[in-house]
């Protein structure tokens, strides 16, 4: 069996390149799916910790993360949308005013 | 409890091996001589005008995100349903008020017009 | 030593496809390493016995919020919408890979030193541990109250979305 | 994990047994196709190449093999070559959680006639048909042509669309199986000494329609209108790559057929059930069955046009499959012991219901002008937000 450290660490990894790919990249998508990236990590750490505590209150974290992540992309896909459509551009270093 | 998966693990190399066999061995077979007409994107004869990689109506980005969020309530139903006769009348209810919250949004999506293909 | 096998290949896979998509160019190829990296994750959710949450993680990520994710890609398919060819501040990547590493060499200590402390839940895992039975008897006893919450965010999201994507704003 | 060989063998027997099964099924069914559609618009149908033509989708797939591949200018290459393999692959590996039996003894072991019984099963046929929208969309994408992109777009927004009141419907079964694995469900149904069909009538027609959807059948096959998109998502492609996405669209077609046989209509169960050899045979005869009515279907029926077809997905079939489900659910709670006779009554009502409701919008659809049909408003426009 190998030890819940190292999904630990694996889960770290895979945080670690959603937080650079947050702080690099300017385009909201892509910054989007690093998040979506760190939550999946977050949720590789819940599942191996649920085994390990031979508990299965991790798993249905998970269920409820992924609930939450379903409405987040929703929402925050819709605002990319929203303010393309006002400003024709969705580079996040030309959205510098509150209002559109 | 994973050997039950070790069967459908033996199946996705045998499709995968076969699609990817099938793609390599017509790539090889097959004559290649292409020539500018042939490899222009097919627009009933014309030249293509503009770039083929439009922009897709909002209608459809609309449709994908309310498939999201019914997808996820038909999710929660699944262990719900064979958790049933466990949980009794309760289940009914608490399933009866999270229908009803989200026919609620449905009444709401349906009634702005979301719903409308025009 | 089967499951070892699966995390060092699946971790692997999982890693250079995360890596990937911060890196790549083209978004719709982003998309599609993450789908490789959900993939390699509902896999190694199977090895952690927790089937029920594989099915969804397939079912609900690769199935649903990615296809989302493309459709918007596409949606909004213009050249140089996405990221002016200039980088204003070039020097801020290195800051942030930087910035990366140490937020990893935190987590990992965290991780290295708190292992041992880590209690054990003890006994040998049970045969139907992460089946969607028990998964469901859990949340529908216990966490009522989030299930139901769940109902809300969903309702709030329908009418956010409506609401934003709406013609006349 | 300790792995016994004989086990190992046994599950590799099995997944070939399947994989050939399903694709030597799919030429078959290409002839009956091909054949049942003549005879309804009384033509002869294929009937050069071997007996009564039986060798035509043979013939077909060799023909196309030596084709050449052609690559669009500006086709993004690499998801352009993957894309039908994309498409084949989730529709092959659906088949694993399908029985196609009950247990045989062979060598003195029991063995399941199943690629694999897993607990989660409907969810898994669920994940794994959901994925099939990538194939096609990203064929659709990487084409770099028009009417492929807006075909790919159109038919995952159908597949997506669709997948709902399919999801939905499946629900009422499980929940009077209380099992998610279909062999379970198989079980329940002998049980209960009734296929699922009866009580759960508005769901098997929920289901199937759907499945019309998912499977990109007639009447819902928009995607690949030949008269308005030139095959939609697949223009660009020739050769083998064409026939890959034109047997995925087979073998996605068998899965439905499987999936509706084994929960709706009991599956392997027949007369003489205990003999094993009969199960497959039984099996195999619900789900051509299914499959005619599938070719019957497209024999008779006219294409939806897509505001209709989305607003039956979104307006008739999802309502309705969730008021089945309620109903089933008050029924379970209220008389768990014979909640099965009660909704084989019930379901009579809900169709009643079902049949009203697909009127009522018919008609009001036929009142107001078509709305497909008028100028294209700033609404329909494809830069609706552009200006």
């Amino acid at each position: 069996m190998v030890p819940t450290a190292h999904y630990v660490i694996l889960s770290a990894l895979l945080f670690t390149t959603g937080v650079v790919g947050v702080l690099v990249r300017r385009n909201p998508i892509i910054m989007f799916m690093s998040i979506e990236l760190m939550l999946n990590s977050a949720n590789l750490a819940f599942v191996a910790f649920a085994r390990h505590l031979r508990s299965l209150d991790g798993q249905v974290f998970v269920f409820i993360v992924m609930a939450v992540a379903a409405a987040e992309v929703a929402v925050g896909l819709a605002i990319i949308v929203a303010i393309f459509r006002t400003r024709a551009t969705i580079d996040v270093d030309e959205l510098n005013v509150m209002k559109w | 409890m994973l050997s039950a998966y070790f069967p459908i693990l033996v199946l996705i190399v045998l499709a995968t091996g076969f699609a990817l066999g099938a793609l390599t061995l017509s790539h090889v077979l097959g004559p290649k001589r292409p020539n500018p007409a042939k490899s222009e994107p097919y627009e009933c004869g014309m030249r293509p005008i503009g770039s083929a990689r439009q922009r897709i109506p909002v209608r459809f980005y609309l449709i994908a995100m309310l498939f999201i969020l019914f997808d996820i309530e038909i999710v929660f139903l699944y262990p719900w349903a064979i958790v049933f006769d466990h949980l009794g009348l309760f289940g009914l209810v608490e399933m009866i008020v999270f229908i009803a919250i989200l026919v609620v949004g449905y009444v709401y999506v349906w009634r702005k017009g979301a719903l409308e293909w025009e | 030593m089967g499951e070892l096998i699966a995390f060092v290949v699946l971790g692997a896979i999982a890693v250079a496809a995360g890596i990937a998509v911060v890196v790549v160019r083209n978004p719709v190829h982003s998309a599609l390493f993450l789908v490789v990296n959900f993939f390699c994750l509902a896999v190694l959710f199977l090895v952690l016995s927790a089937e029920f949450v594989a099915a969804l993680q397939v079912l609900v990520y690769a199935g649903a919020i990615m296809v989302l994710f493309l459709f918007v890609i596409m949606l909004l398919n213009v050249a140089g919408v996405f990221e002016s060819q200039r980088d204003p501040l070039r020097s801020q990547r290195g800051l942030a890979v930087c910035l990366g590493l140490g937020l990893l060499a935190e987590v990992l200590a965290i991780a290295v030193s708190g292992a041992a402390r880590l209690p054990s839940g003890g006994g040998t895992l049970p045969q139907d541990f992460g089946s969607p039975t028990l998964v469901g008897l859990l949340l529908y006893s216990q966490y009522v109250f989030p299930f139901e919450a769940v109902s809300v965010l969903l309702l709030i999201a329908m009418v956010g979305v409506v609401v934003l994507t709406k013609r006349s704003v | 994990m300790p792995f016994d060989v004989t086990e190992l063998v046994i599950a590799i027997v099995k997944a070939l047994v399947v994989f050939v099964a399903l694709l030597s099924i799919v030429p078959v069914l290409i002839w009956m196709e091909r054949k049942v559609i003549a005879d309804i618009q009384i033509r002869i149908g294929p009937n050069r190449a071997g007996p009564f033509g039986l060798l035509q989708p043979l013939a077909d797939a060799i023909k196309l093999i030596f084709k050449e591949n052609i690559i669009t200018q500006g086709a993004d290459k690499v998801v352009y070559f993957f894309a039908p393999a994309v498409s084949m692959v989730p529709a092959i590996i659906t088949f694993a959680v399908v029985p196609f039996g009950d247990t045989a003894h062979i060598l003195g072991r029991k063995v399941l006639l199943q690629v694999a019984d897993v607990n989660i099963g409907i969810l898994y046929i669920l994940a794994l048909s959901s994925l099939g929208v990538y194939g096609i969309v990203l064929a659709g994408w990487s084409s770099n042509n028009k009417y492929s992109l807006l075909g790919g777009v159109r038919s995952s927004a159908q597949m997506i669309s669709y997948e709902l009141p399919l999801g939905l419907a499946l629900v009422g079964p499980v929940l009077l199986s209380g099992s998610l694995s279909l062999r379970e469900m198989i079980n329940a149904q002998g049980r209960a000494g009734v296929w699922f069909i009866v009580p759960q009538f508005l769901a098997f027609a929920v289901y199937l329609i759907s499945g019309f959807a998912e499977t990109n059948r007639a009447p819902f096959d928009l995607p690949e209108a030949e008269q308005e998109l030139t095959a939609g998502y697949h223009t660009e492609y020739s050769s083998f790559r064409f026939a890959l996405f034109y047997m995925a669209e087979y073998v996605n077609m068998v899965t439905v057929g499987a999936v509706a046989t084994t929960i709706f209509l009991g599956g392997w169960r027949g007369p003489f059930g205990n003999i094993v050899i009969l199960q497959p045979v039984w099996f195999l005869v619900k789900l051509f069955a299914i499959l005619y009515f599938f070719i019957w279907v497209r024999g008779t029926l006219p294409r939806l046009r897509y505001d209709k077809l989305m607003k039956l997905g979104w307006k008739v079939l999802l309502p309705l499959a969730l008021l089945n489900l309620m109903v089933t659910a008050t029924v379970k709670a209220l008389a768990p012991q014979s909640a099965i006779p009660i909704m084989s009554v019930l379901s009579l009502v809900l169709v009643a219901i079902g049949v009203i409701a697909l009127t009522i919008i018919s008609a009001r659809s036929t009142r107001t002008p078509a709305s497909g049909l008028r100028e294209p408003s700033a609404e329909g426009a494809f830069y609706t937000w552009e200006s």
